[in-house]
């Protein structure tokens, strides 16, 4: 039987018609499949970026957004997820994240699929090192992540 | 096979970076805490005291689990140091 | 130059890994691609569901998914969209619709993506006919989807 | 080239199977509106009276454009009518 959710922490690209398709055989019940594609922008505060290597805690990444998963079937009817998570060496246009949520209704879905987003942005594990013209630097936490996740409290 | 109180701990990011280290093993007296890790590490001075002083913004994980900094800690504990997350 | 906004009304299926890649290929500073896709359901109103007819008003459609877009771009900084809606005979699990929207940031995606189809649901001329055991129906509009499309005239 | 008052009227999903009909051209005595337009239709009798009513819910186009009941028609308008729109 197919898993009703997917993790994955890779190096590769991912493919997001073929996630899409997973997701949508899983249930001739899903009537509705939301996504996020987040991709590595070339710039940054103001900064060309020409590079960017996304670190992370192998073990706690895995466990970290699986929690995120858990708690979103909580809140959610969902009928299966998918999140795919880049690690490794980027550059500008490359895909770093994917996020699929598939519900009978639209709007469980989109909830769903921004709150898991939300959540990955300020509890998982992924660190980025960008590289501009004058050289490497760590990616600072945005106070704008931490009150988008802080919304899905009120 | 462990030392009582020896924990594994590690640094990523800018942490690993300023720390000139990605991992280490440390042998504190029990029993031990988060609070009382960070001491001594700040006790070591430098960069150490700098990165690691009540003002900073870093998270602290047992076992792969954010904790809070009164957390006891027990031998064999995973304890990861590391800046706030920027993945996504 | 590539189109910024894509709007289809078509019978064939639709690629969503290509309609994404289309997306992110039109400016580096896409930094969230968000999408929906509707599928048929095998139920609704709690009967099984064995094939669908989707009609619509050519002509109108187009201008009325136009309209929906251009009015998206007033609300929100997107970089690109995309909007097919396929007609014809349907099978249950057959995608019916997709909505995607390229921003920098992922906010602003979610929500245009979110409102292009709560609008396109009350706005756009389309009409599903379905077959059960116990013959053909047209299907009724929902309240539900009245109130997703008022939500943003708050 | 047009009759002066002649209108091009549609009708689509459940209207079009009521009225039996996908397109006709009805001619209107002029200054004509939606709603001397709908009182024409209803004055067939049978199911244009019963699907035409007031109470009933139906939307009315006028050139590709959801229109208000006191809207103007001219002569070689497009008036399209049809239920609430059920796609997505």
């Amino acid at each position: 039987m197919a898993e009703r959710d997917r993790i994955a922490v890779q190096t590769a690209a991912f493919d997001v018609g073929a996630e899409t398709a997973r997701l949508a055989a899983l249930d001739r019940g899903i009537g509705a499949i939301a996504s996020f594609v987040g991709l590595m922008r070339d710039q940054n505060n103001g900064d060309a970026v020409q590079a960017m290597t996304l670190e992370h805690y192998p073990g706690m990444t895995e466990s970290a957004l699986a929690d995120i998963v858990a708690e979103a079937h909580g809140r959610w009817a969902l009928m299966g997820t998918t999140v795919i998570h880049r690690v490794g060496p980027l550059h500008p246009g490359d895909p770093i994240v994917l996020v699929l949520t598939a519900s009978a209704h639209r709007g469980e879905a989109f909830a769903a699929c921004e709150f898991i987003m939300d959540y990955l942005k300020t509890r998982a594990p992924f660190w980025k090192h960008e590289t501009t013209a004058s050289g490497g630097r760590w990616v600072e936490a945005r106070d704008s992540d931490d009150n988008a996740a802080a919304r899905w409290n009120r | 096979m462990l030392n009582p109180a020896a924990l594994n701990l590690l640094y990523f990011a800018r942490l690993r970076e300023a720390f000139g280290r990605d991992r280490e093993t440390v042998v504190m007296p029990e029993p031990a805490t988060v609070d009382g890790l960070l001491a001594t590490l700040q006790g070591r001075g430098g960069v150490w005291a700098d990165e690691l002083s009540a003002g900073r913004n870093f998270r602290v994980a047992v076992n792969q689990t954010v904790s809070g900094r009164d957390q006891p800690l027990r031998a064999g504990d995973e304890v990861a140091i590391f800046p706030p997350v920027t993945g996504g």
